[in-house]
Formats: structure tokens, sequence, C-alpha cells
């Protein structure tokens, strides 16, 4: 599909009240109370803010930080266990970003692999992604090295660039046109896309140069240096926090708990988690494969840039820069990339 | 209305969940019993040896599972078995009780006290009257609803949406 | 160094050369002195004995404008301001209540944060400065330094800085002066404070002992920090010797003006000529202490007259 | 899986009453993990006790829980019981329905519910429990003694009396300590050296006593039954073995004019010297700061003076000789080291002391302390017992004593009262009008205590049959006019200030513990009081052991103390050790703490809060040998089981044995709702 | 800063130290460096960007001190208190770590701040901070600004709270410990915090659920409050790494509040200062035990 229509700032207005009124959930990066933005729950399209990245991705609108996947309850030997309904309401998110809603398309491929994890497609299902086409990013920025763009379409339903007095509206998948079936009225012709050429063009050119647009040779470079120096250098600074994985679109490791409420009841969840941290690979014996921070850095980037590639053909990152921007020790992945491409070019070396 | 005067029909009984060290309180507690004093029958006793022993997190477990009031107690100062054990868990709980208050917990569902052995009248006092100030607080519903019942969300009294952590939309 | 500075009514009357020799003295010593704004009486001698909260409010009142002005400490050097402030302040911090009452009479937020200090708290904070300046140490100075009732007692108001018994800090800080201390056994002794004008025969009694002892004891000047001690034993010398209790002249000076002459300050200045009892053989043992040395004896004889 | 039996007790009526006993068996048969759920008339009966038996051998139970009374009755009873069941007694717990349940309610549906939780709690508990087994400790039976004063003499004799080795420790070259200073004692006043020098010698005899005088303890290692100390034994520059202490030496010694130490600095001695005449050992011990020879090796000279040595016909003296030090295995450590006064000048030892400079002593000669006019009453003293003054030699026909010198004042000296000034100076003052006819004698008092044995009768006597002036007051200030100690105070009773002349002072002052009790305590891990006093373990019921096993504690090391009273610790410390030493091997319950060493950070918060001295470092190494960590570890031969390391274990990696953080999460999990 | 590298590079060059852990310009402002190399002292900076608690790194959960043998570190005079706190928890061999201490007169909150050093931007904990220089130090260097007085923003929030109800303040931290994803960068970052296996990751008991939900989170900053009560120094590290923002300097500071007001202590770069808690006295204030 590759229609376009147009929307006006004021029905954009329209059309949250109009979905709100419907009793659709509508979310969109917003101001939180400690001066942030957040993708959070909204009340009207006022409350969105369209400057700078939001702190949060769009994970965790389909993989919470915790969510119950059942209960159980005991007497004497026997356990019941009670389902939880994976079926959830409509909801709508506005003003995604094209680096945070492809990400949901990457994590599609690993949550459909052996087994179709039914929360997650069942919040897919349930939610239309509205993405609005990047402005810029700063200078950790690097969705066009890894095969994205500021208006990149993957993983929306519907891609907004500014033109005149609204938006260029890109509808992109079937729910993309329903939304905008079903709030026909709030639609209408406008602007093409070329009238946004200028806008993708400032865009792009802000993001590009960060990190050299080579993600095969750093598959290849990590692929063949799992012993290398490079990764003790790396991970002298890192704490081990694992704030570049709750920040990042893409992290979706998780830890599965049984948490008992009374003597016979409880609650099995699954909560995010973080390879991180020591105790992510911890063994019941006390054994731990991967015992220091080095083989943590390392597991982040080689995942990302290499395991994730060669087992869904996929890069594990939409080049966001969250976990440079997060990161308390200013680890930086747009230098450690950087820094690989040179080394596997022969044009520098660990320092 | 004293603590052992039963509650009015479906009125609220809180839960007390007390934690007491072997040599004082919980023989105290043994005096009490010996000598017949009547006191209202909503706490349980968890012994441990010694005050010194009282994790703050078994507090903050207590309130998880449901209690609505904690009851701490062990030796008067100078008199604990192992000389110091209150003195450590005196400063511990003078702490903990701060933060408490401080994260807007109502300090007057926690009760601190120095029961000795021959002290089972205080005992009794202590119990009646922790109970009735937990009963005019009411229950702790505030730390119950921290999570909501995944039950609840099962049988689609409330939506899956709305529990634990994920953002609503 | 700033502290904040409670001269009392006594340091602008009666005793005038105690004031003027301390700002001398300080100015020396790197210490600034900020008055206590709009200060009132310290409820020294009849507040206390009359009304038990007068007798805190009204030292309260001083500190709680001393707290308003941000003033961490006050020196009071007069002895009886000292202890009632220090009191006050000691009395306040005991007891809850009696802060909630004085609180209401002054209708201030009093916090009661103000350190209250005594001269020889503050000079003997400043012994390493006070021998630094010892410009003209007075060797030949034999000195008996008197305590009285109310510089280092009790312990619980003065917070301890001195053994209340057994108190040294005088002697040091003449000792840093260059002068030298005798050993002599009357320097707690009671002076007869207030009682000078009502009984003025029980002040020559025991005014005269303490004189009588520090003589005894070799001694050429006796020191003091306290107007009222001053008074007493200066003052009233020419009435010893009329009721045959006392021979002699015996010069008492300040602390200050012991610390003010150390450092070569100009007699004038430290107001020697303010006394009844000539200072002139002190002046004398102290030789190249300053030349000036008018030291209008005669006219403080004359005051004397007039009072006799 | 855990399989457990409960067994609910009726107590006749006594639970049955206000608890459906049956019904909290029945309510207990839902618990996952119960197999087996009965309820019975008496538990505790024989057939009660079967009826556990049978349970644990036919349903093959893994834990019993008994719903009685409290475990302080009968827990031993059903512990037994399971352990004649062959299953681990501290798998079984009991649940107090009884006193904490049916005795105090009588709404019979909510004493049931309360008693099915009380149960669940436990039932919870012992599914986590896990066996345990009583700690076994050896104990090396031989004990030592720190200190040779009075309290340590009865300790040393009663523990080798009864048939173990001892070492006696003495800091000093005799033992004998204050006592042997002493003249007359109160409240009987017989002769103390008369009382105290067989006794002395009984030490030094003793085949089962080995005494280390002029020695002090260096190091302590180990805990209760297993201690290794070592001992300095400081050089005597007298070969003990060679002297056989005939005295030539201190003769020809040419420095007479040293203080004595033992007199009190009011007679003299030689550099090499016998403390006293009774001495035990007999040894002479050259004082290195005073003797001529080692004063000018000090500096640099050539030994001149060897006169002692030239003197001694056996060769005894030996210049070269070196501190030496020895180690000694001891099962348990009596501390005895006694007090010494409260020193009355300026220059205090403590910055909250400030002395007592206005009463003039160190400058007036005629004021002196108490153990000083003991020496100047004593027969063998300076004065062959004549009361004379130090400065001029004549006899004082007024003397004034001051009591509470240092002791009950908080501003200038300490908090407590000494105990033994009281009756101390109303005995000077007999001593006095018994040597000074028309003397006489007068005291300064705040209260008179005492409490004792024939002691309110001895004050009595001194004020009524043998004249002492006693006034209730104190005194400001002294000073002396001539030779004459002018004397101001305030008599409290009359209301009048008092001005009095005096020939002679004596000080009461304060007992205070020997300097250097902190270093010795922190070498033990005992522990001590603001003043340096040692800390008994309980101060009713454990008045002579100290907090750290093994270690007891006798006499006015732990607070001030008469003779009787020291006589009566020390008997009752070697009481104790002998009960320690009555079997070779030492029992102890297991609720001990257990460091989890892979995850102990090594912290050491646990060391701090631990008021025993059980945690002890313990080096975790490579292959090689290399330290990579150091972590805890408690010995349980010390750990008394309060649980205070694991509250404060911020990873809980210390665990006391049977309240576990899994069994307590169990019983908090049993009350969830 | 020249003289630091100067010193730097002379502990590097006469292999005193095998490398230097200072602060250097990093893509996203200061950052933590590890300087190995005579020649690398030059990259090392000191400035009030400088805002990391490099104590941090010298807690034996990390592999720095093992791997780069002895080392030296770039001090501020509160990250003193830290090591101190180390030292004093037999954490760190004083003789394994040679301190270079750099006078200070206050940071920033955000190293990649261009923002200068003022009244407005100044960190909340170095309001009032009386230290321009640690005690610690072997080496002293540079020269500090004035210092910035309090009163603290934090302390306002925290008078402000206790003097709402407690509803209110029950309230205010729902909201905002919900926010709370558990992913322990406070813990992490700590310097304080230096367990090998941390309470919350202990499974048997499980006393703090590992699940980001409202009663876990609570346990968690609970627990965490507890453990650093005497110990926190006060660095605002945990404050700073969140990714979500709470206010966790708070709590940290309320509770500093609570052990000075009570037990007269405060965070001291005296190794040998003991802790207030696994200390007592006999007199402690107990007003609220009956």
């Amino acid at each position: 599909m590759s229609t376009t229509t147009f929307i006006r700032t004021e029905d954009l207005k329209g059309l949250v009240a109009d979905l709100r009124a419907a009793g659709i959930g509508v979310a969109g990066p917003a101001r939180t109370s400690d001066g942030a933005v957040d993708y959070r729950s909204i009340n009207a399209f006022d409350d969105v803010v369209l400057d700078g990245q939001p702190r949060n991705s769009l994970k965790q609108f389909f993989l919470p930080p915790t969510e119950p996947l059942f209960k159980y309850q005991r007497k004497g030997s026997d356990v019941a266990i009670l389902e939880i309904s994976t079926t959830f309401p409509p909801r709508v998110i506005l003003g995604a970003r094209p680096c945070d809603a492809a990400a949901v398309d990457v994590l599609d491929k690993v949550m459909n692999w052996d087994y179709t994890d039914e929360p997650w497609f069942g919040r897919r299902a349930a939610t239309t992604i509205v993405t609005f086409a990047c402005p810029g990013g700063d200078r950790s920025c690097f969705c066009t090295s890894v095969g994205l763009a500021p208006d990149a379409t993957r993983g929306s339903d519907l891609l907004l660039a500014p033109a005149g007095d609204g938006y260029v509206v890109e509808i992109v998948t079937e729910k993309g046109q329903a939304l905008v079936t079903a709030n026909a009225k709030r639609f209408g012709a406008g602007a093409g896309v070329e009238a946004t050429q200028a806008y993708r063009d400032k865009a792009r050119a802000s993001v590009e140069g960060h990190v050299p647009a080579r993600p095969d040779v750093i598959r290849a470079w990590v692929d063949a240096h799992f012993e290398d120096p490079f990764w003790a250098e790396i991970s002298l600074r890192c704490h081990g926090c694992g704030g570049c994985a709750a920040a990042c679109p893409t992290c979706h490791c998780f830890d599965i708990v049984d948490e008992p409420e009374t003597l016979t009841e409880g609650t099995r969840r699954r909560n995010w988690d973080t390879c991180q941290t020591s105790v992510f690979t911890a063994h019941a014996s006390g054994h731990n494969p991967r015992n220091d921070q080095c083989g943590r850095c390392r597991q982040r980037v080689n995942h990302k840039f290499a395991i994730y590639p060669a087992r869904f053909n996929d890069i594990l990152c939409t080049g966001c820069g969250r976990c440079a921007r997060t990161c308390p020790a200013g680890q930086d992945v747009t230098e450690i990339l950087t820094r690989i491409v040179a080394m596997a070019t022969g044009q520098g070396g660990a320092a | 209305m004293d603590a052992t005067t039963p509650a009015v029909a479906g009125g609220f009984e809180p839960r007390i969940t007390a934690f007491v060290c072997n040599w004082c309180t919980y023989t105290g507690a043994d005096l009490a019993g010996t000598s017949r004093l009547q006191m209202a029958s909503n706490v349980r006793i968890i012994r441990l040896p010694c005050t010194g022993r009282i994790d703050p997190m078994f507090i903050t477990k207590a309130f998880e599972r449901g209690a609505d009031g904690i009851i701490v107690s062990g030796c008067h100062p100078a008199d604990c078995h192992y000389n110091a054990g209150n003195y450590h868990a005196r400063r511990r709980f003078a702490i903990f009780r701060e933060l408490m208050d401080f994260l807007g917990v109502d300090t007057g569902r926690i009760t601190f006290s120095w029961v000795s052995a021959s002290e089972g009248g205080k005992w009794r006092d202590v119990v009646n009257d922790a109970v009735t100030r937990v009963r005019a607080l009411g229950p702790f519903t505030d730390y119950r609803k921290l999570v909501v019942d995944p039950v609840a969300t099962a049988t689609g009294v409330v939506p899956p949406e709305h529990v634990g952590k994920e953002v609503p939309a | 160094m700033k502290i904040g500075y409670f001269p009392g009514c006594s340091l602008h009357g009666l005793s005038r050369e105690y004031e003027e020799s301390l700002k001398a003295i300080v100015a020396g010593l790197d210490t600034e002195l900020v008055e206590v704004d709009d200060w009132s009486c310290c409820g020294a001698s009849s507040a206390h004995g009359s009304s038990h909260l007068l007798g805190v409010a009204l030292p309260a009142r001083n500190l709680a404008i001393a707290e308003e002005q941000g003033l961490p400490e006050v020196l009071a050097p007069c002895a009886a301001c000292y202890a009632r402030l220090a009191s006050a302040r000691h009395e306040i911090s005991e007891d809850p209540q009696l802060a909630g009452r004085v609180n209401n009479v002054l209708v201030r937020d009093f916090k009661n944060t103000v350190r209250v200090r005594s001269i020889l708290e503050v000079l003997k904070g400043q012994i390493a400065g006070i021998k630094a300046r010892a410009t003209n140490p007075l060797k030949d100075l034999k000195v008996a330094c008197y305590y009285g009732c109310l510089l280092v007692r009790p312990v619980q108001v003065t917070g301890g800085y001195d053994d209340p018994e057994d108190p040294s800090s005088m002697e040091d800080i003449c000792k840093a002066a260059g002068a030298v201390p005798v050993k002599w056994n009357r320097r707690l002794d009671c002076c007869g404070g207030g009682l000078s004008m009502s009984r003025t025969g029980s002040v020559v009694r025991l005014s005269a002992a303490i004189l009588k002892d520090a003589k005894a004891a070799g001694a050429d000047a006796v020191v003091v920090a306290c107007p009222m001690c001053h008074s007493n034993l200066d003052f009233r010398q020419k009435a010893m010797k009329h009721r045959g209790a006392w021979e002699g002249d015996m010069p008492v000076l300040f602390l200050t003006q012991v610390v003010g002459m150390s450092m070569g300050i100009d007699p004038k200045t430290l107001g020697m000529g303010r006394h009844f009892v000539s200072t002139d053989s002190v002046l004398a043992r102290t030789a190249g202490t300053g030349s000036g040395s008018g030291t209008g004896t005669n006219s403080a004889a004359a005051v004397a007259g007039e009072v006799g | 899986m855990a399989r457990i039996g409960v067994f609910v007790c009726h107590c006749g009526e006594n639970i049955g009453r206000t608890v459906d006993c049956h019904g909290v068996a029945e309510a207990c048969k839902d618990v996952p993990g119960v197999v087996h759920s009965v309820d019975y008339k008496y538990m505790c009966s024989d057939p009660g006790q079967q009826m556990v038996k049978n349970a644990i051998a036919e349903k093959g139970l893994t834990g019993v829980v008994v719903a009685a009374c409290s475990p302080h009755m009968h827990e031993k009873t059903f512990r037994r019981a399971t352990a004649g069941a062959g299953l681990n007694p501290f798998l079984c717990e009991m649940a107090n329905v009884r006193e904490h349940c049916s005795w105090i309610h009588e709404d019979r549906e909510k004493a049931t519910v309360k008693a099915v939780d009380i149960t669940k709690t436990i039932i919870e508990k012992v599914k986590r429990n896990v066996p345990l087994n009583t700690i076994r400790i050896p104990v090396t039976r031989r004990a030592l003694v720190i200190g040779g004063g009075i309290a340590g003499i009865q300790a040393a004799l009663d523990i080798a009396d009864g048939g173990r080795e001892v070492i006696l420790v003495e800091k000093g070259p005799s033992i004998g300590g204050h006592m042997s200073q002493l003249s007359e004692t109160f409240p009987t006043l017989d002769c103390s050296q008369c009382i105290l020098t067989p006794r002395m010698v009984e030490v030094y005899q003793h085949p089962r006593i080995k005494l280390y005088a002029y020695s002090e303890v260096e190091s302590v290692e180990g805990y209760i039954g297993n201690f290794k100390v070592t001992v300095r034994r400081k050089a005597r520059s007298v070969d003990e073995d060679k002297c056989n202490g005939c005295g030539a030496c201190t003769q020809v010694c040419p420095n007479k004019k040293i203080p004595s130490e033992f007199d009190c600095g009011l007679g003299k001695r030689t550099a090499i010297y016998v403390p006293f005449p009774q001495a035990v050992p007999n040894l002479p011990t050259v004082d290195r700061n005073k003797c001529l020879l080692f004063m000018n090796r000090a500096k640099g000279r050539p030994d001149t003076c060897k006169k002692c040595a030239d003197a001694c016909a056996k060769g005894a003296i030996d210049f070269d000789q070196q501190d030496r030090l020895v180690t000694e295995d001891v099962g348990a450590i009596v501390v005895a080291t006694g007090y010494q006064l409260y020193t009355i000048g300026k220059d205090q030892p403590k910055d909250n002391l400030k002395g007592y400079g206005e009463y003039g002593y160190g400058t007036i000669p005629d004021v002196i302390d108490g153990l000083q006019f003991e020496r100047l009453a004593s027969a063998s003293g300076p004065t062959s017992g004549k009361i004379l003054r130090p400065s001029d030699g004549k006899e004082p026909k007024r003397i004034v004593f001051l009591q509470c010198i240092g002791s009950r004042d908080p501003q200038k000296g300490m908090e407590y009262c000494s105990k033994i000034c009281c009756m101390y100076v109303a005995k000077h003052t007999m001593l006095y009008h018994h040597k000074v006819h028309d003397g006489q004698a007068t005291v300064f008092y705040m209260d008179i205590r005492a409490a004792g044995k024939g002691y309110e009768e001895f004050s009595r006597r001194a004020i009524e049959e043998e004249g002492a002036q006693y006034i209730r007051g104190r005194v400001s200030r002294m000073w002396r006019e001539g030779d004459v100690i002018k004397i101001l105070g305030f008599d409290t009773l009359e209301g009048e200030p008092i001005e009095m002349d005096a020939d002679m002072v004596v000080l009461a002052t304060a007992m205070r513990p020997q300097p250097g009790i902190d270093a010795l305590a922190q070498k033990l891990s005992v522990s001590y009081d603001q003043h340096g006093f040692i800390n008994e373990a309980h101060p009713k019921l454990r008045p002579v052991e100290t907090n750290t096993a093994g270690i007891f504690v006798a006499g006015a090391c732990q607070a001030p103390r008469d003779i009787p009273d020291a006589v009566a610790m020390a008997s009752a410390t070697a009481s104790k050790v002998l009960g320690l030493f009555a079997n070779e091997m030492l029992e102890r319950e297991p609720t001990v703490a257990c460091v989890n060493e892979a995850n102990c950070a090594g912290c050491f918060h646990c060391e701090r809060v631990c008021a025993y001295g059980a945690v002890e470092h313990k080096d975790i190494k490579d292959r090689a040998g290399n330290v990579v960590r150091v972590i805890a570890y408690v010995n349980p031969g010390v750990c008394q089981g309060c649980g205070t390391c694991q509250a404060t274990c911020p990873s809980k990696s210390v665990e006391l044995q049977g309240f576990t953080d899994e069994q307590i999460w169990g019983e908090i999990q049993a009350l969830g709702v | 800063m020249t003289e630091l590298r100067e010193l730097a590079r002379r502990l590097l060059s006469e292999g005193t130290v095998n490398a230097v852990l200072g602060w250097e310009e990093g893509p996203r402002g200061a950052r933590p460096a590890f300087v190995t190399t005579p020649e690398g002292a030059d990259t090392l900076i000191f400035d009030h960007r400088c805002v990391h608690n490099l104590a941090s790194y010298l807690s034996p959960r990390r592999p720095h001190l093992k791997r780069l043998g002895k080392v030296a570190m770039v001090l501020k005079p509160c990250d003193a208190r830290a090591v101190a706190g180390l030292i004093r928890e037999t954490q760190i061999p004083r003789d394994k770590v040679v301190l270079i201490g750099v006078r200070c007169g206050g940071v920033i909150t955000d190293p990649d701040s261009t923002a200068p050093l003022t009244e407005a931007t100044v960190a909340d904990r170095c309001r009032g901070c009386p230290d321009r220089e640690g005690h610690l130090a072997d080496h002293t260097v540079g020269t500090a600004g004035p210092g910035f007085a309090g009163p603290s923003k934090r302390a306002q929030k925290i008078e402000e709270l206790a003097a709402a109800p407690a509803e209110k303040r029950w309230a205010f931290w729902q909201s905002e410990l919900e926010k709370c994803v558990r992913c322990h960068a406070c813990r992490q970052v700590c310097p304080m915090c230096y367990c090998d296996r941390c309470l919350a990751d202990k499974t048997q008991p499980r006393w703090i659920e590992s699940s980001p939900h409202a009663r876990g989170n609570m346990a968690w900053h609970v627990a965490r409050a507890m453990h650093l009560a005497g110990r926190c120094v006060d660095c605002g590290e945990c404050e700073r790494v969140c990714p979500e923002g709470i206010p966790l300097g708070l709590i940290t500071r309320k509770i500093a509040q609570v052990v000075s007001e009570r037990y007269d202590f405060r965070p001291s770069d005296d190794p040998a200062v003991p802790a207030p808690v696994g200390t007592y006295r006999m007199d402690d204030p107990q007003e609220f035990i009956l």
C-alpha cells in the first residue's frame, strides 16, 4: 500500500478526541512529572510533545516491564491454573518515531520464532502505530547506518510528515487504512509526499555519518573477534547497570518468576531482564559463564549486530542512540561501532 | 470500644503480625497466658531469638502478605539476653520507622515496645492498643493495592492493561 | 572572625573602660564584633529574682535578635550578662515547654541556635594571637586572676570550657600576654556582688579578704572580667580603708586591659585612667607601654568623691 | 517434598475449652506438605509422645509440629521424642496455642482461627528446618588468670585446688596487689598482710599454678576451650633460677632515692629492688629506667656501676636479659586486673576528667590519698605505722578526710560510687584515733554507704565510740597558710559555710580500672563500659562471665569492689571455670550463625554488631595460595545465636541455624491472605 | 589540569601505578577514563562536568583493580567519602590505590551539559558542601572555586513532603516508584553497593520481588535505603543514573538527616570513623518505643 492522504493539525486534534470518545486508548510522547518526555497515555493531541526523542521506547507497550502470565492455586498436591486473557482492547499510538516503530517490527521476528508469543501479538493486533517522520536527530542517532531512515515506514501503520497546515499521511498497512477509513471525516486532500521532501532530506542529513553504514563489516568483525582485547577495554567504563537495555527499543530479554502471594496462591510473571548483569547468566551451581563485564558488553554488541542478523537476517538495533544518551558512564555505541569498522577496515585498532 | 470487644458484624478486624524476641517478650506473652489475661485475638506471633535478628524486610514482607499492623517487641535496654541485640535493633528500627513515615506509611501501624518476661500485663496492653489503633486506621489497602490481583484480571474484572507496570493507553 | 557582641548596660556605663579595651584588642586579633541590634537588659540582678519567665525571656529576646541577625555566637563580656544569656539558652534547650512560653512572650520564632561565649572563652581561643601580638610582654607584672562566681560556673551552663572549681583560662591568657599569674587562694570567692549598695559592710569584708590574699601572694594587680567584681574590688577600696579592713592600693584591671597593654596599646585607649585606684604603678612596671600616661586618676577620684 | 506431621494437643481442657482442636487438625490437613494431622487429649503424656514416634515411623515424617503449650514448656520433651523415633530433633517445633491462644481468648471461633494460623506458621517453618547437630568443641583444661591481686590469687588457688592447671600472670614484680599495701581491713581491723601473705606463698608453692610475675599478656587468639595466649615475660635482669633471694644486691645499689611504688611515693627504694619484704616471688628486679648501668647504656656510655652483680654470690644478675615471649594453651581466662586510684592532680588521662587542683594535691605535701594513708598506718610502712606528716614528720593533730573525691561527681570525676571509701575512711579515722590519742579526725561526706555485714556497725563505732567528727558537705577549696591547711567547705546540715584548719588532709579518691585495661579488653574481645570497667555478660544472672564465652571477670576490674566481694567473685569464676572443665568436650546448641562463603562480600558489618567477637576473618585462596578474598567466618564455639549479624548482613550471607531467613519467610508467608 | 596530567604522567611513567582513573572528554561530554600510558595522561580533564563518583570503580565488584593492578584515582572531596567507606568496610586495601585529590568547587548534574557552573546549575549535593579538598588523598592538585551555599533543594523538598499528610507522601512515592523498571542502575553505580550477590537477586527466600510492580519496587527501595543508612555518602549517582528520573536522592538524603539528627553522624572521609549503624549508644533516643 502506498496511498497518501492529508490531515490538518486541527483534524489531528479532533481525531484524538474522536478516538478517546470512542473508548479507544491513545498514547504519545508527552511530558512526565520530572520534565522528561515519555510515550505515555494522552487525553488530547495538545499533550503530545514532538521535540526531541522520548526517553522510553515503544517496547513497553507490547512487552511490559512486568506482566502476569497466569495465576496458580495449590490444594494439597493439586495445582490449578487460572489463565489470563491475551485479547486486548484497541488503542492507537500517535507520534511514534520511525526508529521505535521499526523496532517493534524487528521484534516480531523473535516473538514469532519457535513459538508465537500470545501477549505480544495480542497487543500488536490491538494497536495501531501512527508514526511521525523524524525531524532529525542528535550526534548519537544513526538509523541510516542500520538500514533505516528518519522517514522509514517500517513497523508503522501510518507515517505522517509535516507539510503546510497539517501532515501528509502515508498509509502503510491495512490497519492504517482502517484507521483512516473509520475516521474518514478527519482526513482529506492536501499536499503530496513531494511537499515533505525538504523536511525529510534535512532530517536525513542530521543523522548520517555518525556511524559508517557498514553493518556487514561490523557483523563480520564481531563474529571473528570474540576474544579481542577491545571488549575488555570498553567494559572498563561499564557499571553493568543495564540502563542501555531498559532504554533500548529492541532489547527484549525477560525473566520468568513465580511470585507466591499466600501459602497456596501465586502468579507467574515475566519481567524485563538484561544481559548486562551478572545474575543474567548465573547458574544454580554458582558457575557463571559470563562472569565479568567484558563478556556482557560484548554480548550486547554481539547479539544486536551478529547473532540476530544470523538468525533473523535483521539487525537488532534501529540506531535510536538511546543507549548512548542514557549511559551514566558515557559509553557510546556510535563510538564502538565506528571503531569496529575502523579496525575491520584496517584504519585503526584497539587503543 | 476496647480491643477485646468483638467488632460489629462485618466490621474490620485487623491482622497484626508480631516479631518478638524469645527471652523477654515471648516469655512475657507466655506469662500473660499463664495469668489468663484476656486480649484481642488479632495478633500472630513470630518468635525470633532476639530483636537484633529482626530484619526490616520481615515487616515489608508481612505488609505484602496483608498484615494491617506490625508489632516489634523485645527486651528492655540493658536486659538483652545477648547484651546488645536490642540496641542494634533500636537504631535499625528508629531509622526504618522514619523511612516508613517518609514513604507515607502511617507509623501507627507499626508498634515498637520493650516487654520483659515479667510484663504479661504490658504485653496485653501493647496488643490491645495496637489492635485498637490499627482498627481505627482501617485495612492497609494501600499496600495490598500495590499489585492488582491477577485473578480479578483473569475473570475480566480488571483489564490486564491495568495490571502492574503496563502503560495504559 | 565575626562574633556577635552584647555589651549590656555596664559596658556602656560603669565600665566603659572594659568596652574600650575590648574593642581596642579585638581589632588586633582579627575579630569583628557585631553588636546585637536594639539590645535590651539581660535580666541580671532583678529580673530572675522576681519572675523566672522574665528572667529567661529578657536574655532570650537578645539571643533571638542575634539569631535573626544570623549570628552563630554572641560574646557577653560582662560576667552577669554572660550568666543570664547562657542560662537562658541552657534552660530553653532543656525545657521545650519553657521554650514555647518564651516564644509566646517574645512573639518571635526563636530557635535557640545562638551560642553564648564569655570573654574567657573567646580570648582562650585567641591565645596564639595574643602571644603573637604581645609586642610589650608584661614580664614584670604579677597578676592575681580573679574569676568570681559567674564566669566558669555552673558547668551545665558554661558548657565546661574551663574547670568550674579550679579554672585556668584567665591565667593562661595573662601568661600569653607575658604577665606572671600568682598562685593564690581566693580567686573564686564571692566579692559581694550586687550587694554593694544594700549591704556595703558585707562587700567590704568579702572584697577585702580577696585583696589581702592577692597581696599576700605578691600580686601587683588583680585582674577581673566582670564589671561588678571590678566595682567592688576597685571602687570599694576607699570604704575598706575607712572601715579598717584594708590598707594600701591594689590596682584592679580588666583582663582586656592586660591584653591591651601587652599589645602596646595606648593606656588612654584602654581606659586605664578610669579606675579609682591608680594604675600608675602597673604602667610603671610595664615599661614601654606608650608614653602618654595621662591617667586622669584625679578626675576619677573626684568622681569617687561625688559618689562617696 | 516435605512430609509433615501435625499433633494438636487439647491439654485436657486447657486448650480444648476455647479451641476446636479437632478442627485445627482437620484444617491443617489441607496445607501442602502435611501428610498426617491428628489431635489428642494430652500430647505430652507417654501415649501422646508415642503417637508422635509412631507417626514418624509409619508415615515417614520429615518434620513434626506439636500444637500445644509454649516451647519454653515442652520443646525439649517433643524434640526428645522425635529423636527417639530416629528423626533429627531439630525437625520438631512447637506451635504455642495455649499460652498465646486458648488461655487469652474466650471467643471459641476466633481462638480456633488463630490456633490454625499459629499452627500453619510453624508448619511452614518446619518445612524449612534442616537437621542440626549439637556442636562439640574440645576443651583445653588449663586456665589463665590475669592479675595477681587478691581476686587473681583466690581464683588461681580455687581452680588449682579443683585439680586444674593455672597460669597466673602478674604485671608487677610481685603478686599481692593493692591488698598487700593495706594496713588493716574493715570491718574487723585484722592485718591485711597477715591474711594475704600466706595465700601468696600458697600460690607460689602450688604444684598446679605456674606464676609469671613481671609479665603481661601480649596477645590472645582462639575461643572458649581453645585460647592461645602469648605472655611477655619482661626482663628482670635477674636469673630467677640462680637467685636465692638473699637481698645482697639491694643493699649495695647506690641509687637509693627512688620513690617506692609500694609505699605510694612516701618511702624510697633502690634501682634493683624487691617491692616489699614479703614479695612473691622473692626476686629482685632491676628498674632499667633508674639503674645507672642502663641509664649509661641509654646514653651510649660504657657500663660503670655493677655493684649488684659484684655483690651477688650466685651470679644471678644478668644485665643482658631480654623480654621473652611464651605461649600457653588455655581453655578459660579469668580477668582480675584490679583498680587504680583516681589521679587527683590537674593532669588527667581523659578529657572528661578534670582532677581536683583546688585541693592542692601534689602542691601541698600534707594532702595525701587513701592508699598513702594506708602506708602511713601500716607497720611495714615508711613511718613504721606512725601517722606523721610527709612535710615535716610531725604528728598531725587535726586530720581531715574528704570522701567522694572523683566519685559521684559527673562534672569532674566519675558518676559512680566507688563503694569502699565510706568504709575505709571510717577505718582510717579509727586507726588515726588509735595512734594519735589527742588528735581529732574530721570527715566531710555526702552519704554514708555502709551496706555490708558489720559495716554499718563499724562506721557507727567510728563516730560514736571513737570520736570521729562527720560533717555532711563538700569542701570547695584548700590552701596552705604557714604549716596549716586552710579548708573552705559547707556544712549542708547546718546550712553554714565552714572554714577550718587542718594539719593533714586525706582524699578518698575514686576507684578506676587499671590503665591499659582497654588494650587488654580489646585483645580479649570483651566489652568494657565508658569508664573502662569490664562488662559482665548479664548484670544479674551472669555477673562473672563476660560477653566472650570462656572469659570471666573477678574483682575491681569489673566495678569497684571491696575484698570480700572480690574474693567471692574470684571463687565464682573458679566455679565457672571448673564447670567448663568438667568435660573434655563442650556441647553447644546448634543455633549458631553460619556464613555462606560464596556470597559473603567481606564487609564485616557482622563483626561490628557481634557482641561476642564470634566473627573472624577467613582468607579464601586460589590454587596458588594467593589470598583472593577475605570473608567472614563465625566461630561456632563463640557464637551465642542472637542473629543480629544476619539482620545486619546486606546480602544475607550469614544465616542463623534454626531461625534462617527461609524459615521466617515461610512463617510470614503462612500468615498471608 | 596541567598539574593533574603531569602527576598522572609521572605516576605512570615511574611505574608507581598501571592505570589512572580519571575523566576524559567523551562523545557526550565528560566521562570516566582509564589511562594506562604516560602519553594518555594528556587526555585527562577535570572540570565542573566531572560529576561521576569514580569510587564505584574501586568497589570489589569491579574487575578493574584486579585487572589493572595498582591504580591511581582522581578524587573529588565528596568521592573521598566513598573511598573512605570502602576502606572502612574492608573492601579495598588502602595501599592498592594512589589517590589524586582534586580541589573542587562544585559540579553540575549533567556531564554532557555546556552550562557553566552557577548557582542555578550546580548539583544539589554541592550546595552547602564544606569540602574543597579531600583529606584522604595522597596528592592534591588544582584549584577550587568558593563552593556553593545551601540550602539544598532536596532538603526543601523533604521538608515539604514531611509537612504534607501521610496520604500525600504515599501518593507521591507511589507515583514515583511505579516508574521503576528495576534495572538496578541505582545499585550498580553506587560505590557502597558492592555485594557479590545482592539481596534483590536472591531467590531463597525472595524478600524483594524482582517484578517491577509497585510492591516489588517498594520492597527494593526500602531495602536499598536501609542498607545505605549511615553509609550513603550522598554522591547523588543513584538519582543521576535513574533512567526513569525517580528522585532517589530524597530517600537517601532523608535517611542521612535522620542518622545525623539521631546519632550525630555525617559521612566522613576518615576511614577510622565508625558508621552509626553497627554501633550504638546505651542512651540512644527511643521515644518511639513503648
